[in-house]
């Protein structure tokens, strides 16, 4: 009679996806929101062009885990303060996969879609294009992480009256390991070495948050619940 | 064996005995402490390349040592109470928090200072020095999710989730800054560790490490016996305690 | 003793300012983290006697509508 | 359908309710009764198993339930029939033409396609209540589920939890007003327990 | 007190009510009727002067006023005394003596200090409905103030409401429950207007 | 009867300051915040000091942007949301204050906190010690600036049930010219340049913002009450 647990997920996420992107131009905006942030950077560091190459695969992936910050605080925010995660919580669907599918909503918009465009803002900061390939592998693989930690913290901070900065305190620690890994992947192919051992680091990374962060994500809800 | 768990997971007990433990183990702390210090502040030769400022290692090192060591005890704790659903596990998480972030925090500023005269600045990005202000980061972070919620039952289950997901990333993020480290350009400076160092001045360092074991439990236990009276305050135990 | 004086013990050849701060915060930090738990554990105990005491004497006096199941 | 043994409650250094038991078969309607602040909202979401906080005792269900709670889970963003789609899409497959259905059975015909945060306070309940014509869950778990509703909703609720519990299932309720329907309606009290 | 000439409203494309004209004096106690969706919540925001989106006509306010609207003003991090003292701020002075007796009458006696997002959801209205026993504003707008009231609160809250017109001022209210006062009480219906 | 604007207006300040800090730990959160994102940069960016100190200025500036956008759309949310904010307009008192009161308690935990642990940040990334005077004012000025324009967003913001992105979008390219005189100033210090012009505009900046954003805050209040 219920469906099965994998036409739920999808219904969630497709949910999450229309309550992110109502409007077509609301696919615009985090990439909007990206092209600024990179500006930032330039207007705050100055803008020696030399400097600024060197330093552009750190820039991208700050930028990265500060989208995910920005946003990991609403994963379940509006869904715990309407009742809807009460009513995830009593349904008859496994949890797992359910948090699975809000974080890769998550993902979706803020990590893919910057990976995608990740390869302008590089040339932007002027990036050497053979480092562009492994930039974008590493933010792929690496934002999924930052999702799947993210929602640990959102996770456990949903049923607090405050929020926001108490969430960034409890994951960016977490986050710098995928941020080390990340950007020195980057800078590795764009000196001219070899990247495919972050790259392995960073997908053992992600399997090991798909294979935990799920099941972390969903003792915290239960106990967010009952705060 | 089965007992003493029994007794363990018992409020009225743990309060009690961490209380006759601290009554002499307390004292012993102190003086081991102060005798630690005086020995290593007058009584060493200073070291031949730094001179006096080394005898800072007598709190550096201890406080560095055990903030490290603390971590896994909390991160068991919490493992414990998550699993077994041992309240008395999740107190003691509770209370390790405080007292090893104040120890990171030693190790820190002691570090900070004998960066000054040995290299010249107070802050290096080390993979060390930035592992252990990590170290502090995710003491705070249990600290401040503890304090955030109202309900101090989900409270406690809540950063045994925290810790718990630290302890898997725990490792990651040493190793990870580790590299980091060495991937980079070395901010040419070392640690001067290597240096096989004087038995004169190893034995007032190993001193120094087990008072600061000791005061670490000693902090624990006063810590975990406040929590026990706060969160036991409303039974018949406390009541006839705090009456009597 | 290593120094000659007392004074020799506080200069440390230019590092005492660098040895004696150290210790002093750690001896600070040391004596909060320490002290707290006693100050709260008392404030708590004289606060909890308050409310056993408060609790006996207003067993007559004014009561909230919802507070009568106790 | 649902069994409380020996249920108590201390919330807030509080005791709300001790040693609370009773079970609840099929045909059965009721209505939990208290002053604000007696513990009735608690007393569902424990049944609900939602919330242990403060809580001893054994709740043992032996039926599927659904739990309405005071937030209405509408997503402002969304219309109500994306709203009632989502809700009962944890429990079983439904055509649009069932969903439309729904909700125009609670009088917002013509309104499927508003954004629901342009709705008026009833309205945004009873996008809520859709939920009620479509569920096949044999227990209901109702918090004032008659907030906000006008009087011509009202009569129409009461005769559906008629209906559902004629039909050999279970309502449990909390509301302050009383129910005018003609079918026996067992009131519990959180502290003396359950009279017919 | 209040005049409203010629008031027109549409919302979401549909006429909500058109021509309305009607005067509230002193001592009058006005309940607005009509079902969800009727756009009572509309009108009264319009009669606070906090809404004027589809608004035709015009409203003459000839004294200060004190709105209550669905949602409660409650912030959960602070304690109903805070609360309140932070409410009726923007109007008065008042001692703290004043505002512990202000909930104890509203049955908060005890409750004071607990943070108000550990309240009841009827705790949680009668800290807000708390300010109207502290309020100097003569004209009351009051939408849906018995919501998740139990029927104690309710009946104390009607003689509050009867003592306030009775003292020269005025209420206009919504609520889907009819008053059960001893006291004229006037029917403002969307369509026809205000019928004594 | 009704009192003093100003009493009112210091209540708002009281309120809005036990709302964000009604344990005495929460006003560690907003330090652990900047010091974290603090320990993003070197992590990213690699730990060589003279990149860092180079970059010192641009890096604190950019947290203090980011603070300051991480808080902003919770400027009157929460009012929003339960009501507050309706009475708020209600009431008798002048709402250019009022809105003040707001903002300047905003500032309080977020421009003015850093500004004043900076220099232990700048320490820390190896800025020379002569610019910090400079860096800690041109803080103080520019974040105040920022909290004001950023609750001109929050103001345009608050009724629409999607916020986050969005009023990043909006303020943003109003925080570049502070972001870049602010940089800028501490950038001339280090330099060994004189850095009056550049305060002297933040300080022009801080009165226009002073003057008349309040304004445009009370106006786009005025708008979302009714949306
Ligand atoms: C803020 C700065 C510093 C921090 C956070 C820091 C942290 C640490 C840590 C975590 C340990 C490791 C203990 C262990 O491995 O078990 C340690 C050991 C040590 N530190 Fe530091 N340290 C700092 C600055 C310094 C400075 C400036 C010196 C001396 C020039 C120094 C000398 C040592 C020595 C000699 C040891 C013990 C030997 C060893 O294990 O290599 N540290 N410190
Ligand atoms: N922002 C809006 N955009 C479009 N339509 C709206 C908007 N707000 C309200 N409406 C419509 O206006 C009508 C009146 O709403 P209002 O909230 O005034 O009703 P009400 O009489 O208070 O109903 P209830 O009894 O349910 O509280 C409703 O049909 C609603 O759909
Ligand atoms: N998180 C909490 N912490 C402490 N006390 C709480 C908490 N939640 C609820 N309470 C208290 O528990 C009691 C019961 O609350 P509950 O919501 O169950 O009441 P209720 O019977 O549903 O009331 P109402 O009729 O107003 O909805 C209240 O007195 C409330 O103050
Ligand atoms: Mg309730
Ligand atoms: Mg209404």
């Amino acid at each position: 009679m219920a469906p099965g647990a994998l036409a739920f997920c999808s219904r969630i996420l497709r949910r999450q996806l229309v309550l992110a992107l109502r409007r077509p131009v609301d696919i615009g905006n985090p990439l909007l929101f990206f092209a600024m942030v990179v500006a930032l950077f330039p207007l705050g560091l100055g803008p020696a062009p030399a400097a600024l190459a060197g330093f552009a695969p750190g820039i991208l992936w700050i930028i990265a885990l500060l989208a995910n910050l920005l946003t990991a605080d609403n994963l379940f925010r509006g869904d715990f303060e309407d009742g809807s995660l009460e009513q995830l919580l009593l349904s008859p669907q496994p949890l797992y996969l359910s948090v699975l599918a809000y974080t890769l909503a998550q993902w979706l918009v803020t990590g893919l879609l910057l990976a995608l465009v990740s390869p302008l803002f590089a040339v932007m900061l002027g990036l050497s294009a053979s480092a562009i390939p492994v930039l974008m592998f590493s933010l792929l693989l690496g934002s999924a992480v930052l999702s799947l930690v993210g929602g640990i913290g959102a996770a456990l901070t949903v049923g607090l009256k405050r929020g926001g900065m108490l969430i960034a305190l409890l994951i960016l620690p977490f986050y710098m390991p995928v941020l080390i890994f990340g950007s020195a992947a980057v800078q590795a192919v764009a000196g001219g070495m070899d990247a495919s051992a972050h790259l392995a680091i960073l997908g053992a990374m992600l399997c090991f948050a798909i294979a935990l962060a799920p099941l972390a994500i969903g003792a915290a809800l239960r106990i967010s619940i009952d705060a | 064996m089965w007992s003493f768990f029994h007794k363990l997971g018992s409020p009225p007990w743990l309060y009690r005995i961490a209380g006759s433990i601290l009554s002499w183990l307390l004292p012993l702390t102190l003086v081991a402490l102060a005798a630690g210090a005086v020995w290593g502040l007058l009584y060493t030769a200073p070291d031949f390349r730094q001179g006096n400022s080394y005898r800072i290692i007598y709190i550096h090192v201890p406080a560095a040592v055990v903030a490290l060591a603390g971590y896994y005890v909390m991160a068991i704790a919490g493992g414990i109470s998550l699993i077994w659903k041992m309240k008395m596990a999740d107190v003691a998480m509770k209370s390790c928090a405080p007292v090893g972030a104040a120890l990171t925090f030693i190790a820190l500023v002691t570090g900070s200072i004998w960066g000054k005269p040995t290299w010249g600045t107070w802050w290096v990005w080390d993979a060390r020095i930035t592992s252990m202000l990590i170290l502090l980061f995710l003491y705070l972070g249990v600290i401040a999710l503890y304090e955030a919620y109202d309900n101090k039952d989900a409270a406690g289950k809540a950063c045994a989730v925290l810790s718990l997901v630290g302890t898997v990333n725990i490792p990651i993020i040493y190793k990870s800054v580790d590299w980091w480290y060495s991937l980079h350009q070395p901010a040419s400076i070392k640690f001067t560790g290597e240096s096989s160092i004087d038995p004169s001045m190893l034995y007032p360092l190993l001193l120094m490490i087990g008072s600061f074991y000791a005061l670490f439990t000693c902090a624990l236990l006063m810590n975990m016996r406040l929590e026990i009276l706060r969160r036991e305050a409303r039974t018949g135990w406390v009541r006839k305690l705090v009456g009597a | 003793m290593y120094f000659d004086s007392f004074h020799a013990a506080l200069v440390m050849d230019g590092h005492g300012a660098f040895v004696w701060a150290a210790y002093a915060i750690t001896a600070m930090v040391l004596i909060i983290l320490l002290l707290t738990p006693v100050l709260r554990s008392r404030r708590l105990r004289r606060e909890l006697a308050g409310e056993i005491r408060r609790r006996e004497m207003t067993q007559t006096g004014r009561e909230g509508p919802h507070a009568s199941s106790t | 359908m649902l069994e409380a043994v020996d249920l108590g409650l201390v919330r807030g250094g509080r005791d709300l309710f001790q040693q609370l038991s009773f079970e609840v078969g099929p045909g059965q309607l009721v209505q939990i009764e208290g002053v604000n602040g007696a513990g009735k909202t608690s007393l569902l979401r424990i049944l609900a198993g939602l919330s242990r906080y403060g809580f001893s005792g054994r709740v043992i269900r032996h039926a599927p339930l659904m739990y309405l709670g005071h937030h209405s889970a509408v997503k402002g963003m969304l219309t109500p029939r994306e709203n009632l789609a989502w809700h009962i899409s944890g429990e079983g497959s439904y055509s649009p033409g069932e969903i439309d259905d729904a909700l125009a059975r609670v009088g917002l015909y013509g309104y499927e396609d508003v954004p629901s945060h342009a709705l008026s306070a009833g309205q945004h309940r009873r996008v809520n209540l859709a939920r009620l014509y479509l569920s096949r869950a044999p227990l209901w778990l109702l918090d004032e589920p008659f907030t906000a509703i006008d009087k011509g909703g009202v009569a129409e609720l009461e005769a559906l939890l008629v209906r559902h519990a004629t039909a050999g299932n279970a309502v449990i309720l909390t509301s302050h007003q009383s129910l005018s329907v003609s079918y026996p309606v067992a009131m519990l009290d959180l502290l003396t327990g359950l009279a017919a």
